[in-house]
């Protein structure tokens, strides 16, 4: 009688049933609050054919970018792919199919997917190489392309604290797209900083109920910045 | 003679008022936060799932948690919030940011722009920009006004893929403040010590000059 | 003999089945919380905003921002989340909630239900019934077989306005348990003491009668 | 200079602007988490014609129910709208127009129309009276229908804490539909139970961002409850 209690105990086990050929919605923000573990275990696994639907793919020593190496993603749903070397090259090569899609048109689009709406118009995109082959409608003399939501074989999820039912809490910046990817997985698979017990989180604060959430593990975080920027003191407005 | 990319910042920061809630891109745009006005007070959206961007943070406050849409290491402000990337183009979609600053690599008499890619050069994606200009109402994009070569980014018709179909009102080149309004490019401004003619020569598209215009006062 | 209400929940309450999350209806729905079988964990939504609903207060705990659907005070169970109503309906129509059980007025062969409005006489309005249909897989319906006069409920087609179509697959009334599939009602258990040509008789729709017909067990 | 500070002092200013025959947005699960003050200012006003889109009408003598009494409200969109007398008697000698909409969908209307989008797909209402005259669509071998988004010349709304800026926090099921009336509103008015300083409150605890706020307000708080159930001692599980 396992009730509520979404916890396991490997990597392996947070990912059991994953398959070639399948599609993942992955949390993250370049490499801020990255399910890095668990992508470093899809790795390990060698499972290949994917599609990675994601904000960004990493970079070509983290993040996503490390399943471009061993060419185990088959095509990549994203709204900026810079700074991966092995990703231009396979999308020149025809190895990699690319589908950009705008930032935000992508979190509604798993939110939606999440949520049960097949389907939302958006003004995003409207006369541009985005809106090829969708329709467009007009509402209130406005301009708008209909876009369909998304939804994964796995959701693969970075939280910050989570209680053993799987109730998320996410911090600063690293919450982006996670939440919206874990409403969106057939298997939502979470890994976190912390694991609490039921009741210790304030049902006001959790970020994302454990609805959504079906494995959930305790992991440690390399947490690589990208772009490392400091105050000068002879400048100390620039950061803002 | 043509505005420094801080001088283009700070044209541009005379556009903002007390209590705006602004969103600016990469590049230049992120100088603009630089030269706010003394008396007023504004909020830096980042698309990424923060409203009110402080400083860069020192040694001790860098948090790999917190970062800005350019994927810097920020600092947060006094009142700021945090929010997932759904939440935050709700904001950006739904018209609640005041302002949006951001670069070009052309724009047209229509309000088209062209800002992500080249095709078979740079293709790295639009991330939040075709978000940003379809659903601000109140843009300024920011580039320089023409080539290296002479050749004129303000376009009759954009020649790379758009990133916004006629939805770029106000943009400021390294050469002049313009408005774009009835399919022609209106000349507001120009940067000190440059000709009308000068900007009429480098300006492709039909521009209309009402008058004397003034210089920018800085 | 015809269920009561209590045995009508109670016999819902035998498919609940461990880590479920489940979405109780206002009536003999809410009473199916009583009947959860040992060594089962479920957790109960509420669709105004909160999963892991407790018990009802003690007088001291009594919290007027703390209701249920039905606008009754209640507590949280140790794991509750709260959320807002478009996070909520999030989950129902996203088909995260895993057994919705309501009641209705009637359900037909083709798997439609009525449940919200009878014209000229209850016009108060779906609520979130038409949601929850639309967006659960798993529904058990749990009604009166027939009206006090004899009229069935289980129909050939629903005669008043409908809260959703084609999306219930399980009713559960004071006499039988039966499924609707292909078109057909299909017997699967009846009340103890109920015979299947009583049952025959107090449904209006085709009724597919397999074998023998077992009698419910508590 | 007012900077961020939302603060306003009296209710008349809050609903500064507001006008015959304009629709409000308003926040609330029957009497739980209502804007009580800023509905008991329009009643004190007198505003009549008023559009009111809200998941119901209070109850004969509370909530958006006082505005019945002197026949405020032209029309009325809600899910459900037991619990008042008036509203009955209006409906039916046709004085009040009512839009009957699934809970679901008033949720999701409201935050399309805060978010930018037009329109939706739902399966909420499809082959239902609700679908009457809208479009039905087929994805993936569902049907679905299309609803529009919902704003407001004002949304009205109950938060528990807030900074001036306008940052708000909400209190248990009194959220419910508070935060996404708050961004459908063009003019959005909160009143609150308590108000800190800006950096009072976590930024990762913000249920909203106070960019949608545009007047905030202190108010007093009657928290009328409709139905007072206390577990008795021989029957502890009813209330689960």
């Amino acid at each position: 009688m396992a009730g509520f209690n979404k916890v396991v105990n490997s990597y392996q086990e947070a990912l059991a049933g994953l398959e070639d050929n399948m599609t993942l919605i992955v949390g993250g923000f370049g490499l801020c609050g990255n399910p890095e573990n668990l992508i470093k275990e899809i790795k390990r696994i060698g499972t290949t054919g994917l599609t990675v639907v994601s904000n960004n793919c990493g970079t070509t020593e983290h993040g996503l970018g490390i399943l471009l190496f061993d060419k185990q993603i088959k095509k990549m749903v994203a709204s900026y792919v810079g700074e991966n070397d092995n990703f231009e090259q396979q999308m020149m090569s025809g190895e990699l199919d690319v589908e950009l899609t705008p930032q935000g048109t992508l979190a509604e689009k798993m939110r939606a997917g999440g949520a049960g709406i097949p389907a939302f118009y958006t003004a995003t995109g409207y006369g541009t190489p985005v809106a090829e082959g969708k329709e467009v409608r007009e509402f209130n003399g406005k301009k708008y392309i209909l876009e369909e939501s998304v939804t994964g074989d796995f959701a693969l999820v970075k939280a910050y604290k989570a209680d053993t039912f799987g109730n998320l809490v996410f911090r600063k910046t690293a919450r982006n797209f996670n939440p919206l990817a874990a409403t969106a997985g057939k298997i939502t698979v979470v890994e976190v900083e912390h694991i609490v017990e039921p009741g210790e989180l304030d049902p006001d604060e959790i970020h994302l109920s454990g609805i959504y959430v079906d494995r959930l593990i305790k992991g440690n975080f390399e947490k690589v910045i990208e772009q490392r920027t400091i105050t000068e003191a002879k400048n100390p407005k620039q950061g803002a | 003679m043509a505005l420094s990319r801080e001088q283009i910042a700070q044209r541009v920061a005379q556009e903002l008022q007390d209590g705006y809630y602004v969103n600016l891109g990469i590049g230049i745009p992120t100088l603009v936060a630089n030269y706010v006005p003394a008396g007023i007070e504004v909020m830096l959206q980042s698309e990424n799932g923060l409203l009110g961007m402080g400083l860069f943070p020192t040694e001790d406050e860098v948090d790999a948690d917190l970062i800005n849409a350019g994927k810097q290491t920020v600092t947060m402000a006094a009142g700021a919030s945090l929010f997932d990337s759904a939440e935050s183009f709700a904001m950006i979609r739904g018209g609640h940011v005041d302002l949006t600053v951001l670069g070009a690599f052309e724009v047209d008499v229509e309000g088209n722009i062209a800002s992500y890619m080249i095709p078979g050069k740079l293709i790295k994606g639009m991330g939040g920009a075709m978000d940003l200009v379809a659903g601000a109402d109140n843009i300024i994009v920011t580039m320089t006004h023409a080539s290296k070569h002479g050749v004129s980014k303000l376009l009759n018709q954009c020649t790379l893929p758009l990133t916004g179909k006629g939805c770029i009102k106000k943009v400021l080149t390294d050469l002049a403040f313009i408005e774009i309004k009835n399919g022609k490019f209106h000349l507001l401004e120009r940067a000190p010590g440059v000709s009308v003619d000068e900007i009429v020569k480098l300006t492709e598209g039909e521009l209309v000059v009402n008058g004397d215009v003034p210089e920018m006062t800085f």
